[in-house]
């Protein structure tokens, strides 16, 4: 895995008329964990989307190096009637590469899948369909995880699953940002508090 | 490529485990065309001169039904961000969906429509005739539609924003299509009409993915 | 492959399909897509008793003759002739010398029966005294808007 | 382009349109003023249609406009689109309903001149079909820009729809020599030079340059009133 | 009743939020109807023959292009668990739905439809025909379409082939309002038809809400 | 308010064919809230559903007395079209009830709202959707509320807020059950574990 940065500078985003946030600066690199945190509302959301360049950012310049995204919104866009590792498959291929076997089997475990695999995904649980979302995060060889609220809907035991993924994912020389209202205290974890 | 196949093949997939969306459009269809022979009753020769344009218009009607939701499912539930962050061109993305599209409605409506004309009492080259424009203008109804489709994403009063802007542009493949049948008529070939279609859909081919991909990213902000 | 390279290679890919379609174009516009047809082109084709089409041509000078309600004429294309029957009324513009288009069926006698006749203008704009004065003076000439 | 570039600011482009908009006004309508006397009275009637012609002095003006306005969209959508103009969006707001109103004129006054010279309203020859579909794109243009709430979304979808629809422009202007149509082939812009005759042609022309003032002035007018709309919008947001 | 109000008004303002959105629909009408012309030639009195099954196909299309959508939104945002839990009704909760879509459509429709007519060519009973066929027709084809939408939520492929037999339904509706045309144009009147029509609204309206209201019941388990 | 009054016996609840839960039986009284915790997946949404009769029990019963019920699920049931005042208001014509103006206000400033209220429900963020699909619930006269996850995409102050609404419900007689991940510590609170 190469590593990933990522330099913004002087940032802004309005939506509907109004400002969002200005004059934000910051940068991550391979290794780190930037926590967005911040009320409702104060552009987490918006933020993310931006790094991702699925949303638009009105100033500022946004610096990605090497970077290989996997992305995670408050909607999982995982699709109904497919199971679980279609799901996950199907993403690896959009994503223009050949689906891991080994990696795949291994983040469904890591998210206690295995035995859901080959559910459609819309017999799971709230929480089963969000896990099934962070494994197809987790399987993804990308190196740059952008994740928008990832603990939303679990359970204690999967809240420790995800970050013992994480940690291993910034072990690996991974990046990972990722808006929450959880705190992360974790090796490797910074915090970015919006609308402060 | 990969990614091409995969969303191709998703795709059909994600319609064949639910078919009755492409059923209603095939239903509508049979229902739309049926319409007519009822309407005008059993003079046989002139349910032989409308047969082309009605076929023609009811393959309109259902391209554009089932189009409304060719895009709509992913916005809603965020597939779309997965599609837009595809390392792969979207420009391609998008005519892996449009293609599925056709191969779950417009295949359908060429091969049903013979059956169709039967009841109008076409003969066997105006049967050939349907059927084969059928075949090559379709893809341009789908990819059409597809652009309105993505053009209306999000918008309010899709359904109807979307016919609105598709049926204006679909009228040059309906004219040929038509006309195929007409020409067979006067005795002529059908040849120079279905060499008009296909022409219309490589051009739709190679142009409207570009507008596609534009309208699905405005959609993503 | 480079996302810029890609995208180099899907527009030439693009141009290339437009290409071919362009040339299918050209193929098909030197044949017969046409909002109605020319007398040679009937006497070609012989459309069945049952088939309607548009007949199109200059209505021939002096080959008009009315009926009460029933018009005579005939259709030249300056290659071919058709003789042409048409009841009601006919449209300001028609005169002998000047396009026209009817709508119609070919009888079995090859004489066309007429539903319906329009008047094609031709592109041609002149004050009355002005077109006087070309009949007089020879530079006239018959059908010198078509084709 | 470099007027644009000039004029991309929407401040620049009031202080522009406020020096330009009310002398240009006046000469327009001085301009209306003599073209109806010229095309109504003065100009002779035609050997074929006697006063029936005088139809054409609004026909095809409007016709050419109309083709000439969605051309203005197009390119507008496409510079919105690549150089992100502000002003290019509230213009092209601007310019469809103007476009639209020019093509139903075309539509009307054809329609009413093709029953006497025809005999008939309409026909589907592809010249008339062309032009209809002109009239839809407008139609669709205007219900696409204001789909959205969010109006930068709407003018960024129409602008896509204006480029894409830009096929059709081409396709009406030579529709009449590509086909047999019913409609006339071109008069004014054919080899070999204008077959209408100078006393005829000077009217139509002046009538042209008539209808082009109009729609521009029609078109400043309505970006004001653009610019002022949204203008009112981000303050009522910011309240 | 204050619930069934309640409904009817937030579907008709999720529709009307703007009174643009309107005109959308009543546009999208005027090209879907003129451009069937296209594909069947200009023949002014063969126009008029078919006007009926035009007009009727497009108010078909109408139907079914908005009301695949009538419960899926609702399916989708969880806003259908509150429409089963309201305590009213939901057979008047359905009716609600059905009627406010109607109104957007159907009603439109039957309004615009003389005006249409006169583009084709027909005279002024036949005008009369038109619209007053629509406006008693097409509240049946609203419901008709509701079932099928309702049918087709969630995933039972069984729910499919269910949609599929309910389009059919829609036919005799369209027979006796295309019908209703042609009995003018051979001299009779259209009072028989119009009777039939409304028998089969009424019929419609007392039994499928019961149906569309079980087939809700069943999407919201 | 009328009190409402909950009695569950022997519930059992299959999915898919397999089984979720059973044998469960418990009671619940105006007054008292019950947290429905548990693994993902351990049927809290099921549960509540059947509770709610929106979906199928398959053996044992439930009787409600008394109960006016309001509705919170995964989804929320918002149209993005609406404001969010007129998703208040339509969701209490529907409840074939008047609106109470004065309550409305009052639920849609203890969730911070009053800004937001004229504004389209999509235009909100994860979080101030949430919170208003939570002041539906608060500004109906429903004695019973039936919570899916309601602290799901909530703001440290807005689950405060949350907590307090729920505390006036349960003084005011009122009864609930939430399933939650989040732990409640709460008067008048107990919990109930499934899967356990
Ligand atoms: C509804 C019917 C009609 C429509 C939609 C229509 C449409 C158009 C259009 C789009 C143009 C092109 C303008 C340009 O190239 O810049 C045009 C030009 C013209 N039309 Fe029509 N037209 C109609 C009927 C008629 C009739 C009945 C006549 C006269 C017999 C007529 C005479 C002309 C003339 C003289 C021109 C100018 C041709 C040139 O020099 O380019 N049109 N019309
Ligand atoms: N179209 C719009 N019009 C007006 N305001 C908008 C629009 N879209 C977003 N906003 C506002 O932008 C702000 C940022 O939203 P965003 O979704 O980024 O917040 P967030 O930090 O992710 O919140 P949450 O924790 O609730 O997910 C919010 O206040 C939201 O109301
Ligand atoms: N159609 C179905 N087929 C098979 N299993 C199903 C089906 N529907 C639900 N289930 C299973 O039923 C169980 C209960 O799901 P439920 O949604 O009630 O869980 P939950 O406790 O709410 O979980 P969460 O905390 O994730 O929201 C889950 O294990 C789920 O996978
Ligand atoms: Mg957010
Ligand atoms: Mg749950």
């Amino acid at each position: 895995m190469t590593t990933a940065a990522l330099q913004v500078t002087d940032l802004a985003c309005r939506r509907g008329g109004r400002r969002v946030f200005d004059g934000l600066s910051f940068s991550v690199k391979g290794g780190e964990l930037l926590a967005l945190t911040g009320a409702n509302g104060s552009g987490k959301t918006t933020l993310l989307r931006a790094l991702a360049s699925l949303g638009r950012a009105d100033a500022g310049t946004i610096v990605w190096q090497g970077a290989d995204i996997a992305w995670l919104g408050h909607l999982d866009g995982l699709k109904g009637d497919l199971t679980v590792r279609e799901n996950i498959d199907v993403a690896e291929r959009l994503r223009g590469v050949t689906p891991d076997r080994q990696r795949i089997e291994a983040a469904l475990a890591s998210f206690d899948l295995a035995a859901l695999a080959s559910r459609p995904v819309r017999t799971l649980s709230a929480g089963q369909r969000r896990r099934t979302a962070l494994a197809r995060v987790a399987a993804s060889q990308a190196n740059a995880w952008l994740l928008d609220e990832p603990f939303n809907a679990l359970d204690m035991a999967s809240q420790k699953s995800l970050r013992a993924v994480l940690a291993q994912h910034l072990a690996a020389g991974g990046l990972a940002i990722a808006a929450t209202h959880v705190s992360l205290d974790m090796p490797g974890a910074r915090s970015l508090e919006l609308g402060a | 490529m990969t990614a091409f196949a995969a969303l191709f093949r998703r795709d059909l997939r994600l319609v064949l485990r639910r078919p009755g969306d492409v059923v209603v459009v095939l239903a509508f269809f049979v229902v739309a065309t049926t319409l007519f022979p009822l309407g005008i009753g059993p003079e046989s020769n002139l349910l032989a001169r409308i047969a082309g344009g009605v076929l023609w218009a009811a393959a309109l009607f259902a391209a554009l039904l089932s189009l409304e939701r060719l895009f709509a499912s992913d916005y809603e539930d965020g597939a779309l961000d997965l599609l837009l962050l595809a390392p792969g061109a979207l420009e391609l993305a998008v005519l892996a969906k449009c293609a599925s599209h056709w191969i779950v409605t417009g295949l359908p409506l060429a091969l049903l429509a013979p059956l169709l004309g039967v009841a109008f009492g076409l003969d066997g080259q105006s049967l050939a005739a349907v059927a084969l424009t059928l075949l090559v203008g379709t893809p341009t109804l789908s990819l059409i539609g597809g652009l309105a489709a993505a053009l209306t994403l999000g918008a309010r009063k899709s359904g109807a924003l979307l016919a609105l802007l598709a049926l204006p542009l679909c009228v040059p493949t309906v004219i040929f299509g038509t006309g195929a049948i007409e020409a067979i008529a006067t005795g002529e070939g059908f040849g120079v009409h279905l060499a008009i279609l296909a022409a219309l859909a490589l051009m739709a081919l190679a142009t409207l993915p570009w507008g596609i991909a534009a309208a699905l990213r405005l959609a993503g902000e | 492959m480079t996302p810029k390279r890609r995208r180099l290679w899907l527009l030439l890919s693009s141009l290339g399909v437009l290409g071919v379609a362009a040339a299918l174009v050209l193929y098909s516009l030197n044949d017969n897509l046409v909002f109605f047809y020319s007398p040679s082109q009937v006497a070609q084709k012989h459309p069945g008793p049952e088939r309607r089409f548009r007949l199109g041509g200059l209505v021939v000078e002096g080959s008009l003759q009315k009926n009460g309600q029933e018009a005579r004429f005939k259709i030249t294309d300056l290659k071919g002739e058709l003789p042409v029957v048409y009841r009601g009324l006919l449209p300001d513009l028609f005169r002998e010398g000047q396009g026209v288009i009817a709508e119609g069926t070919l009888g079995a006698d090859g004489v066309f029966i007429a539903r319906e006749v329009l008047a094609k203008h031709d592109e041609n704009y002149m004050p009355p005294e002005v077109a006087k004065a070309l009949k007089e003076s020879g530079r006239w000439q018959e059908g010198s808007g078509k084709k | 382009m470099a007027t644009l570039h000039f004029l991309a600011n929407p401040a620049r482009f009031r202080r522009f349109s406020a020096r330009v908009l009310p002398a240009l006004s006046v000469v327009t309508a001085l301009a209306v003023a003599v073209g109806l006397v010229w095309a109504l009275a003065i100009a002779p009637p035609d050997y074929q249609q006697g006063e029936t012609v005088r139809i054409m002095f609004i026909h095809v003006p409007a016709a050419t406009i109309a083709m000439g306005g969605y051309v203005l969209l197009a390119v507008l959508g496409a510079s919105l689109l690549v150089w992100r103009h502000p002003l290019a969006a509230l213009m092209a707001r601007a310019t469809a309903p103007v476009g639209a109103t020019f093509t139903a004129v075309g539509l009307i006054t054809g329609s009413l001149w093709g029953r006497p010279m025809w005999g008939t309203w309409w026909v589907w020859d592809a010249r008339l079909t062309s032009f209809l579909l002109l009239f839809f794109l407008f139609l669709g243009h205007i219900a696409l820009s204001n789909a959205y709430d969010d109006s930068e979304r709407g003018d960024k979808s129409a602008s896509i729809l204006a480029v894409v629809g830009a096929i059709n422009v081409p396709i009406i202007k030579f529709s009449v020599d590509w086909w047999n149509t019913l409609h006339q082939p071109a008069s004014i812009m054919k080899l070999g030079g204008p077959s209408i005759h100078p006393t005829l042609l000077y009217p139509l022309l002046w009538m042209m340059a008539t209808f082009a003032l109009l729609f521009v002035v029609l078109v400043l007018l309505r970006t004001d009133t653009e610019i002022d709309r949204r203008r009112l919008e981000a303050a009522e947001a910011a309240a």
